[in-house]
């Protein structure tokens, strides 16, 4: 019997990505720091660390605080900017062949048309829109809360770059169908959900018979927002035809399938690379390993056999 | 490729109040210089656990852990030869250099210093290590002391809060007489964030060379996630460094203390 | 020395409680079921189940999920309706002397208002407004999302009801702080905050060659979203007046006191009640406790010390 | 008060491939019956776990469990001497009666079957056990069977899968030739779901009482939740029951099978 040539390759507006494995903003650097752990190469892509105009030194004070099943950041985009970006990281990541999606960020629509604008003339390939990132004064999070917003940032943005442009949509909304939809009318090939959920971290100490505290006010992420994804997942691929990929607690193999299963096309993995640094590689291996086993040939293949049920 | 490791527990000890020692077998680690940290994986924890190595020997890699909240108890309610995921090796390195070095610890903080002390003597650098608890029962000697002084293992002075071993009172408060009699060249300290400020600011007054070792949550490990940033000034520029790949290990004289 | 009377009660328009720990609405029956775990009439007050004008028999399918840190649920407000209700569950309510709070849900705004007329009528003495559970088909959810409609349907039940009214906030909205508003306007005695996040859990079993996939949608709860209601009670409590009973995922006495530090006067224990039966009882005992060890003679003084820093 | 116990582990024994035999001392329970259950604190896990009580003798209460996801593991994993939590007594009862009653067990649904088979013995009603399995190491043994038939325990008959031990096949096949020749008053049977639709359907058939143990994911374990109802046909109106609190045990002839 010959042996079935097995296509794990996804594909949007020409972003050509070998697996439906990625790893999300923010949790990953900018290109190979994780080659310590694992073969980054090996991943479908990379979702470079938001990167704004200008280079960003982040929010003073705690910034990361552990929950249960998950943790709560707020980093507030410290970030080395596109200049930088482009000059030491760009370089890297051509050379280690290591497929990427850039993660944008900014104040203004300006901010968004014109890093959209480099990308387009660097021929960067695909870029994510973080428009919903809850950690920053200005600007992101507002973009994606309210859909007509977001309709016309995407619609610009879309006008100054041909390549894969994907937006991150918030779960922090009353209706996750809307500001999918927005998204998708504004034209975008693809939506990325979900990115962090509001959250509050409070650490008290008692000394002395006074009260010391601590707070860190962010984003949710891990595994304890899985159901949170799932659900916004589920519904948006109601309304939606652009592909979806799921981001949201991903740890396990079970995991990505569960998203399959509710429509998504990829996936992106966070926390769990802090909490198990080759997580993403060994989701390509599990991946592949369960479709020879089970002979599926391809990835559709698999995601209707999950969906379709 | 290579930091995240398997290892086997090979012997977890009592050696003060709250703190254990727990040697694992790492047939992956090849070398763990002093200064640097290996970050646990707890099981249903979120974030790794960071330590400081305290000794490191034909793949045996030594911790002292102080009993604190879930990761800590998860680790020391292991079993002996059961196996254990961690990152290592992480983090930047104490110098190695020939100058008269007196080594600060306070608590916990005192389990870096006996790996690098080890290594500074191996060295023939001269060193003399301080350390204060908060008590006699809080002094931190390891399994096997190469030297035992009333108890007080390889420290060359100790103090405590209680005057219940060796000289009363906090570590800092016998720093001035410290370089006074040592005269060192250069300070080297890991301890609570009050007494690091003290030490450093003391060691800046003396224009001695400090290093001091920081304590912050960490996610990665490897410097990518921007959560446990400190600020340092470098020239008169402030600037982020991260403590989990920058540090743990900073120069005293750069570090801002908020 | 003269022992100091301690003094945990909390009031709320005449609705005295003797102390802030109340358990939540779901999780805690009718009336005294949970006495077989610990003594219910030591609670500040228990909240009923939601009761609707006619008994509903909930859905179909799975109704509860397992999830990290928490679970989520669909029951679908199976309850045995208000008739019944005054019939077999008040009468003993009254006989053990158990504190209660009327949680009430309804398709229309006369159904909410009907529910007040007949809470008004039968003296019960606090009613909480379901305006957001998401897992009915009408009504409900849709009551707690909009701001205006909130706001008149809490104007219409104040005209019916003199007692303790409170309105029962959802996460599930773009602006916390608008709903909030909106209650307090409407006329609400206090706001309680939060009810359970929208989630999906999903169960995928793979045999002989195939998928077997089960879902349930609903709300989650449990300790995985006490992120996510601390960031809502913080951020509610800094642009409303009235007070805020907080609930999500509180299981230890650390968990009231982080509450108690972003504003909240009274706490609602929910999940917590399945994993820890006694958890209730507990936490008025370590209240006591605490406040005894450290001399703090009424709840307030604890609350402005833990909030004050 | 009094549902919520502490307990002592007193024994963990392999008793099949995949069950464990557990003993737990609970001095604060003073009665359990046949068909009643307890549900476990496992750390980490927001639910409860339900197991049906096997035996229990004097404050000791005897569960089997099979290991399945997190919650079984972490039971199996504590040690011996070491401390548990669990509500108990839960649920209603298999109905005590002198019928000659014919017990059907597969898989770790044997498990009630066991203490319920040993109270209707020590009454004098005649019993009959069969129970089915997968193979011959799944075949649950107590692990001191009063009775011993070539390694099948306490069974009066077994069938297995796949004919390792026992007669070959699924139990449901032995159903009828078992009313043939026992000629029962009444079935009692605890097993997956498929098979007590299959026990419950047989049962009516022939007209005999019959009741069955049913599973349910649960969280409350008292009723209050609603999470665990199934729907019971009474008369011609379906309802909602608890299988936590009016069950797990029900008529066979009410449960409305989807
Ligand atoms: C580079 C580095 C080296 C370290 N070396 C050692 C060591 O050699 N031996 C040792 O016992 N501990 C060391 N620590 C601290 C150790 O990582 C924490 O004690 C541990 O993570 C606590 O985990 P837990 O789950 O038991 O406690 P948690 O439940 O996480 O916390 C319990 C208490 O400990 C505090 N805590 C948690 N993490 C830290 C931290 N990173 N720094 C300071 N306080 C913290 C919390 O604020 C809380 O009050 C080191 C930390 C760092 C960053
Ligand atoms: C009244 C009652 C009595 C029971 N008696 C026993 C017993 O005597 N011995 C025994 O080994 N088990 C018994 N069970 C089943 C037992 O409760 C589950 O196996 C256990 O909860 C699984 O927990 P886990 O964390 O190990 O697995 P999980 O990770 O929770 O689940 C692992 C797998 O087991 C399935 N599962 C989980 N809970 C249940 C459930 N309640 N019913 C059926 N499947 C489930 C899941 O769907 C999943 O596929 C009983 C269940 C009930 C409701
Ligand atoms: C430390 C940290 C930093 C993040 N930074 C960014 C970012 O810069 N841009 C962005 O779009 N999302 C960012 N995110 C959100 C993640 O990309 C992801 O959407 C979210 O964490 C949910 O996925 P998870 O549960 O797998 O972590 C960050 C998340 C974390 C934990
Ligand atoms: C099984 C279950 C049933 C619930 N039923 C109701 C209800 O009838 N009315 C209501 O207002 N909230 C209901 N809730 C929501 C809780 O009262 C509470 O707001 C929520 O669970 C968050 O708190 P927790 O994390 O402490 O559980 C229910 C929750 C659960 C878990
Ligand atoms: S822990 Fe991620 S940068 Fe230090
Ligand atoms: S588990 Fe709550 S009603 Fe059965």
């Amino acid at each position: 019997m010959a042996v079935k040539t097995l296509d794990l390759s996804v594909e949007i507006n020409g972003f050509e990505m070998k697996n439906p494995i990625i790893t999300a903003s923010g949790t990953y650097g900018y290109n190979n720091e994780f080659d310590v752990f694992c073969d980054v190469k090996a991943l479908g892509a990379i979702v470079t660390k938001g990167i704004t105009l200008e280079p960003r030194s982040g929010n003073e004070g705690e910034r990361i605080f552990e929950t249960t099943g998950g943790m709560i950041n707020r980093i507030g985009l410290e970030n080395i900017g596109i200049e930088a970006f482009l000059k030491e990281k760009l370089p890297v990541l051509n050379k280690c062949g290591i497929d990427f999606i850039l993660n944008i960020a900014g104040n203004t629509p300006e901010d968004y048309i014109k890093l959209a604008q480099i990308a387009q003339k660097n021929n960067i390939k695909a870029i994510e829109l973080n428009v919903s990132c809850p950690n920053v004064q200005h600007g992101c999070i507002e973009f994606g809360t309210n859909k007509q917003t977001l309709y016309e940032l995407v619609q610009m943005v879309r006008k100054n770059y041909e390549h894969c442009l994907i937006v991150k949509l918030s779960p922090n909304v009353t209706s996750a169908e809307e500001i999918a939809e927005a998204a998708q009318n504004g034209g975008a090939d693809a939506v990325s959900a979900i990115n962090t959920v509001r959250g509050m971290g409070v650490k008290l100490d008692f000394l002395n018979g006074r009260f010391k505290k601590t707070t860190v006010s962010g984003g949710l992420s891990g595994q304890c927002i899985k159901p949170v994804a799932l659900s916004f997942v589920d519904r948006i691929s109601k309304v939606i035809d652009i592909p979806i990929i799921a981001i949201g607690g991903i740890t396990s193999f079970e995991d990505v399938l569960e998203f399959f299963s509710v429509g998504a096309k990829a996936v992106q993995i966070g926390t769990a690379n802090f909490t198990h640094p080759n997580a993403a590689e060994k989701l390509v291996n599990d991946l592949k390993k369960f479709m020879i086993q089970y002979n599926f040939s391809n990835l559709s293949e698999l995601q209707q056999a999950v969906k379709g049920v | 490729m290579g930091k995240n490791n398997q290892g086997t527990i090979k012997d977890i000890q009592k050696i003060s109040e709250e703190v254990y020692s727990v040697k694992i077998y790492a047939p992956t680690v090849d070398e763990i210089l002093p200064g640097q940290y290996i970050s646990i994986l707890c099981e249903g924890l979120t974030f790794r656990r960071p330590f400081s190595v305290s000794d490191f020997d034909n793949h045996i890699i030594t911790v002292l852990i102080k009993k604190r909240g879930k990761g800590t108890e998860y680790i020391l309610s292991r079993k002996v030869g059961s196996s254990i995921e961690f990152s290592a090796p992480l983090g930047n390195v104490f110098s190695v250099e020939n100058k008269k070095t007196l080594l600060i610890g306070a608590g916990i903080g005192a389990a870096p210093l006996f790996y690098l002390n080890k290594k500074l003597k191996e060295l023939k650098v001269k060193t003399f290590f301080a350390a204060g608890f908060l008590s006699k029962d809080d002094i931190i000697v390891t399994p096997h002391p190469t030297l035992s002084r009333k108890g007080r293992g390889e420290y060359d002075f100790v103090s405590t809060d209680d005057g219940s071993n060796g000289n009363k009172g906090s570590i800092c408060d016998y720093l001035e007489k410290l370089i006074a009699e040592f005269k060192p060249e250069k300070i080297v300290s890991c301890a609570p964030r009050p007494v690091l400020k003290i030490v450093a600011q003391t060691a800046q007054q003396h224009g001695l060379d400090c290093e001091i070792c920081m304590e912050k949550v960490m996610a990665c490990g490897i410097g990518v996630c921007r959560g446990c940033v400190i600020q340092l000034m470098q020239g008169d520029r402030v600037i982020n460094k991260t403590v989990c790949k920058d540090g743990p290990v900073f120069n005293g004289k750069e570090v801002v203390w908020q």
